[in-house]
């Protein structure tokens, strides 16, 4: 059978750096193909260039057989491929339903957009694929699941015969998820051919009729999913033997080292308290929606202080500001690294350095041999992949800028680290290297909150677990207690 | 960031919503009860009415320059081209046979179409440069501001055209029912301007390109088409205001319409636009250009002394768009 | 209080010489005592501006109006609008191309670009090289001006003018341009006319920049502002004093009696400027006379700038 | 759409590096080598000290300016302040008694503190207002240039500030070394502002701000107080400013300085600083500003009308910045 879409030879560089030497894939109607591979491994750099959005060095891209190139997103569009970027990419100050059908709005008579018609179509094809989002709300107003649900219902509302899903999971709970299979189930079904790019691999054998793999800018493997399991993915991917998917050898002491007593906070979270303790990686979790981010912002002085009481180390603070949140001690990575972890415009070694400018420059005056050696301390734990820290941040892959961000925490030498969804868009191999850092850091008396809505990664490294519900305090389970069925029951 | 930042509301438009949305409305109400008390003159028709003409030329040009804005451009040139749009238009509109044309004067129909078709195309440059060659917008058209500004006075010898045919002169200085063309000619503008970026495809897709370039092309929009466009839109009305302008003085003067930019961006940010692109209104853009008018007007009428003016406008305009803000303040 | 309201209409208050026009028209006798109420608008170098303050003083009935537009052809409509509901115009300094004028007072453009051009050209004895810095192309000042300027230039036929361009009346662009001069023709400069002392002054920065000195060169500016007096007084330029003082009060003194059917103007130019008769005010046209400012007069012309 | 930005160099700048990512550089030498072709004057000691000197003022502005828009801001005041400091500064440093003291001339070095001073507070009220009040700095900075202006004109009258003292003046005529002064002033602002925006932490807290100011936030940064500081420093570089052109001129002029800060802007953005901010460097500005200053000197020099002057420099302004993007031309 002909593919649907057939890539050979595809070669991409940016300023002499070769991202993609010999991009190959093959995608059948009718199939779930899941191109896999570590972090710049050079998934997304072929996938907008199939789409359009970037301009390929080399190679041939077939659709139906046809020789194809497109020049803009909009020929790919009209050629019946839609796709999900891996970064988000909302127009904040228009509705749900303008995002949606952006250049595509139903018209009434001179011209004007039919509005009515717009938002009840939105409406049906949100409740359709049961997302819980408005169609008239502003895409600023949305959580950053919510987004990732909107850009998802988007492409798949083209009616497209090559849906590309550039990691469409990594903001969404396993819920939200849920859905997501669901509707690809359809898509099968209906003869479409799916391209999904996911570092959760569990998505992928649930989801996946066959496999790509990329390593490095090359094509390695391919095959269907039906012959191979999950540690011979691995070993595809990340290139070598992995032993372990979870790091972790900490044990949590009884010292108290954060205690949080009936904290308020915005967006209907209140009476939020526990203790998490030194050496204790503390899960927290909850659906899209229940207040885990908001009890983040609170204790990092991102939200305005509401009420409760914040304790560290036995004694009370009061938190206004992220300057008394990092003076007390605590770092935070957020879940949007666009937004507030990185500054896109400067280098990989200014973003590692940004929370540490204090102590890296005791007169005011920059050390740069002290900046290169923090970052290039980071870059080596943490397996960054640039070719320097003088690159700018925004030209790294997405799991890469991950690590950025955690790097620049790790740098302030924190005692306790709040992590939410931190190992977004982190391939397997760095994941553990983010659960060995976490692990270490425990360890060595360190106290870890993390919001995640893997379930297996909470499984996989908490002592303890909050459950969160409607920013309401839904229930505590020990590392004994812990499985994927009472944390969904709690939460639900 | 962006969170604390206004909204684009769709078309629907309450007396509420928008009092509720625009505190710079209040500013403007503010300023006016406060003129009618201290003034006797303020409110009366013919000063009202005198408002609306002298806020009709900056007015023009703002809704212009709101187009450019909500794609994150910014166009210096029209101050220029109002003098060239101006000058060229005035030449094929002189009563008396002029160096230009060896004929009888022209039907002033003709002149206007000409000085539109002026602007825009000067609007279509700076529009190729910033589109196809991605010249910095602020680059781009003060490039053209300069430009422009020397093609005038290169073709008018640096000195005025006067006498301009009565035909001409009414779209300046005529009325209607009683009300100066030039207010129907700003409010025709408005009510247009509007009903394309709430309405049409073309007005959303401008938010679209502001707000997000990349979401934009990504979904296919003809983004390039759409940066083109807007300066073409906003040549073309700085050509109408300085048929205006012309029409209004009765000569068209090659050094008219210095600074001009200024005062219409001003409009446009005090109205709540943001220069970062993708939020904005052009009705606030109207009572923008409103509140500088009244401003302007109310100082002359209470006789303020033109230092003071100078300081005093500098400290409402701030004062008001503080008041505007103070509302949604969170960061 | 019904006394007569007087609006005067200024091109723009920013520079010297409408500040010294401003303040004599506050000065004026019958405003000091509380004859009439003079309000000064300001124009911000824009013609609009200046039209738009035509309509609010007529919306506030304003009885007579004093107009110095920025250019002779800018502001008839303005003029054709008061005159229409019966306010008279005066024009001061410069001309409107409107027979709706009550009457005019100022200064002919013509002569004093003739004047400065003489000076300079006796100075270098009508031979050798001469630049001229203008003033906004295509304004009426700068245009009769040169006029004036050519006039004295074609007595000498000897004498080339090796450049020629704008400075906007502005001190800083005419040094930039006057710097950039001497460095294309060294040596070659005899004579700058500046066609307003802002300018001159500008250049005579510029010559001393270079290391030269100014007192070599026949530098000629028109005007009278304190700076350029100081500078004459140095003996490095000739100025041509415009009496901004006495266009202002000319003005207003006609304009009280187009008002006040028995006024007497209070002014004391008409004495001091015997040439120009008062005439009953009934005259169209007042030609203020030009005073070169020379060694023997300025220190008296700077004492009344105190 | 951000991954084809520039991004900030470390401070590692080799003369390779320079002209790779500096268009503007190859744009600037092709207009030297340009000039001294066509003109025998250009390429003399004397001539390019004579740009040089005309270049401070605008250079001296621009590197204020470059710290503001760093941090996504704007300086439109920075016009109306080289004037309101001129004339401050001024009415210390006259050789008489002036009306505002009564007594001996001043020593220089205060007048200077002092419009350094004023120059700092009127940028500190900019600063205030749009770090504070979050008023766009557009508007902010609008309404201090409006209110600087007049407050220029209360304070002297309307009148110029002449007869400066000797010491005074020797900093916009002054020599040494056979170098005048300004240049001194120019590269000594250039040297100070390149060493705080690449070495020390205050320029990685202003390329911070501007390219995430809620990043910059969370990653615990005065963001507030950064964006206060840099109106400071452009307003502490405007008196700066302010100080030359009244030393050079030898009065200091009210009416100085208009439009003053589109030249500033254009140099910044020429020079490769993106008005999103975030990016840029300051040896970019200064490359920007000696563009503009050689292209009004070759001007000059070659006695080019000044009508076509304008239309040229606008030409030429598009193309240097066209030859200088297209080389990056992805999207
Ligand atoms: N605009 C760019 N400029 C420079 N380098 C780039 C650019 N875009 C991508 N790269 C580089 O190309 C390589 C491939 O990146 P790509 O985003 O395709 O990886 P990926 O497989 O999608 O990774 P991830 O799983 O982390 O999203 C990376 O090394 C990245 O740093
Ligand atoms: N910017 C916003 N504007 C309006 N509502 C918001 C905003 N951000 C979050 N919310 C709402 O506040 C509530 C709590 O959100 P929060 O982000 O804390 O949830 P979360 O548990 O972290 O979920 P998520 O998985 O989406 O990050 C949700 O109902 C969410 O929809
Ligand atoms: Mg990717
Ligand atoms: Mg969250």
């Amino acid at each position: 059978m002909q593919p649907v879409l057939e890539v050979t030879d595809l070669a991409k560089s940016f300023s002499g750096v070769p991202a993609l030497r010999d991009g190959r894939f093959r995608l059948q109607a009718g199939s779930v193909h899941a191109l896999c591979g570590g972090n710049g491994a050079g998934k997304s750099t072929f996938l907008t260039i199939v789409m359009g959005i970037q301009q390929r060095d080399g190679g041939v891209i077939r659709r139906n057989g046809r020789e194809v190139s497109f020049s803009s997103p909009a020929e790919a569009l009209a050629n019946g491929i839609a796709m999900v970027e891996q970064e988000l990419s909302p127009v904040p100050a228009m509705t749900v339903a303008e995002n949606i059908y952006m250049g595509r709005e139903p018209l009434r008579s001179f011209g004007r957009i039919d509005f009515a018609t717009l938002n009840r179509q939105t409406q049906d094809l949100l409740d359709g694929f049961g997302f819980a989002i408005r169609a008239t709300s502003l895409m600023m107003d949305l959580t950053v699941a919510q987004t990732q649900l909107v850009e998802i219902a988007k492409a798949l509302s083209y009616d497209a015969e090559v849906i590309i899903l550039d990691e469409p999971t990594s903001a969404l709970g396993e819920a939200e998820a849920e859905y997501l299979f669901a509707a690809i189930a359809m898509l099968k079904q209906r003869g479409k051919g799916v391209i999904y790019v996911s570092h959760r691999l569990s998505e992928i054998f649930a989801i996946a009729d066959s496999y790509t793999v990329f390593r490095d800018g090359r094509f390695v493997q391919d095959g269907a999913i039906a012959d191979i399991n999950k540690d011979q993915l691995i070993q595809l991917i990340v290139g070598r033997p992995l032993t372990e998917e979870f790091i972790k050898d900490n044990t949590p002491s009884p010292e108290p080292a954060l205690k949080v007593t009936d904290l308020t906070a915005a967006r209907g979270v209140r009476g939020i308290s526990f203790t998490a303790h030194k050496g204790e990686i503390l899960g927290i979790y909850g659906l899209m929606g229940s207040g885990r981010t908001e009890v983040f912002d609170r204790l990092f002085g991102l939200s305005d202080a509401k009420g409760g009481s914040i304790e560290l180390a036995g004694k009370p603070v009061t938190i206004g500001t992220p300057v008394d949140a990092i003076a007390a001690g605590i770092a935070y990575v957020t879940e949007d690294r666009k937004g507030s972890g990185l500054v896109l415009s400067a280098s990989v070694r200014d973003n590692l350095c940004l929370a540490t400018l204090d102590r890296l420059s005791p007169t005011g005056v920059m050390q740069a041999a002290n900046e290169g050696a923090s970052a290039a301390r980071m870059i080596e734990e943490l397996r960054i992949k640039t070719a320097s820290d003088a690159l700018g941040v925004a030209s790294l892959s997405g799991g890469n800028q991950q690590k950025v961000v955690l790097g620049k925490w790790f740098l302030t030498e924190p005692r306790i680290l709040l992590l939410d969804e931190p190992t977004r868009g982190v391939d397997v191999g760095a994941k553990r290297e983010i659960y060995r850092v976490m692990s270490e850091f425990a360890k060595a008396g360190g106290t870890v909150l993390m919001v995640s809505s893997e379930t297996d990664e909470i499984l996989g490294m908490a002592d303890r677990v909050i459950v969160l519900k409607d920013g309401k305090m839904a229930g505590e389970l020990r590392r004994g207690e812990l499985s994927a069925e009472r944390l969904l029951h709690l939460a639900a | 960031m962006e969170r604390n930042e206004q909204t684009t509301a769709g078309p629907r438009l309450t007396a509420g919503a928008i009092a509720q949305k625009y505190g710079i409305l209040i500013a403007l109400a503010l300023a006016c009860v406060t003129l009618t008390f201290i003034s006797e003159n303020f409110l009366t028709t013919r000063n009202i009415l005198n408002v609306l003409r002298q806020t009709s030329i900056n007015g023009v040009l703002a809704i212009g320059m709101t187009f450019v804005i909500l794609t994150r451009g910014i166009d210096l040139s029209v101050g220029s081209l109002v003098a060239l749009t101006g000058v060229v238009a005035s030449s094929f509109a002189t009563t008396a046979t002029t160096g230009f044309i060896p004929g009888a004067p022209w039907p002033a129909l003709l002149a206007i179409a000409i000085g539109l078709v002026v602007g825009m195309a000067c609007g279509g440059v700076s529009g190729t440069i910033v589109a196809r060659f991605r010249v910095p917008a602020f680059v781009a058209t003060l490039g053209m501001l300069s430009a422009a500004r020397g093609l005038t006075l290169l073709y008018s010898g640096g000195r005025p055209i006067p006498a301009l045919s009565e035909g001409f002169r009414w779209i300046g200085t005529g009325s209607l029912f009683g009300v100066p063309v030039p207010i129907f000619v700003l409010l025709g503008t408005f009510a247009v301007a509007h009903f394309v970026l709430t309405q049409t495809r073309f007005g959303r897709h401008v938010y679209a390109v502001g707000g997000n370039p990349h979401a934009a092309k990504v979904s296919g929009l003809p983004v390039n088409g759409i940066r083109f466009a807007v300066y073409v839109i906003s040549g073309g009305l700085a050509g109408l205001a300085g048929i205006i302008l012309a029409a209004r003085t009765g000569s068209a003067l090659p050094q008219a319409g210095i600074a001009y930019e200024l005062d219409a961006i001003a409009a446009v940010v005090i109205g709540g636009t943001s220069l970062a692109g993708g939020i904005g209104r052009v009705s606030g853009t109207l009572i923008g250009a409103l509140l500088i008018g009244v401003m302007n007007n109310g100082l002359d009428l209470l006789g303020v002394e033109s230092y003071y003016q100078q300081v005093i406008k500098g400290v409402l305009i701030v004062a008001a768009v503080m008041m505007d803000r103070s509302k949604n303040k969170q960061d | 209080d019904d006394k007569p309201k007087i609006g005067a209409a200024v091109y723009g208050l920013n520079a010297e010489f409408m500040q010294i026009w401003a303040q004599a028209l506050q000065n004026h006798p019958a405003v000091k005592q509380g004859l009439v109420d003079v309000t000064v608008f300001d124009g911000k170098y824009d013609a609009l501006t200046q039209q738009d303050q035509f309509e609010t003083m007529i919306t506030q009935g304003f009885d007579a109006i004093i107009f110095v537009p920025i250019d002779i052809e800018a502001g008839a409509a303005a003029v054709d609008a008061a005159a229409a509901a019966n306010i008279p115009v005066f024009g001061s300094n410069t001309r409107v191309n409107s027979d709706k004028l009550a009457a005019y007072v100022g200064s002919d453009d013509v002569q004093s670009g003739y004047m400065e051009a003489k000076y300079v050209l006796d100075k270098i004895g009508c031979k050798g090289n001469v630049v001229i810095i203008e003033g906004p192309v295509g304004q009426s000042a700068q245009i009769q001006r040169l006029e004036g300027n050519k006039k004295a230039l074609a007595e000498c036929p000897d004498v080339k003018v090796l450049e020629d361009q704008t400075a906007n009346w502005s001190r800083a662009e005419a040094q930039t341009l006057m710097e950039n001069w001497l460095t294309a023709h060294p040596g070659e400069i005899n004579g700058i006319i500046g066609q307003n002392d802002e300018m001159a002054l500008g250049a005579i920065e510029a010559v001393k920049a270079a290391g030269l000195d100014p007192k070599s060169f026949a530098i000629a500016g028109i005007d009278g502002v304190t700076d350029a007096l100081h500078a004459v007084k140095d003996g490095n330029m000739a100025s041509i004093l415009q009496d901004g003082a006495a266009q202002a009060q000319g003005a207003l003194d006609l304009a009280i009696a187009a008002v006040l059917p028995d006024y007497k103007p209070m002014s004391e130019i008409w004495t001091a400027y015997p040439d120009m008769p008062w005439a009953d005010g009934k005259a169209k046209e007042y030609s203020v006379p030009w005073t070169p400012v020379t060694a023997d007069n300025v220190d008296a012309l700077l004492a009344a700038r105190q």
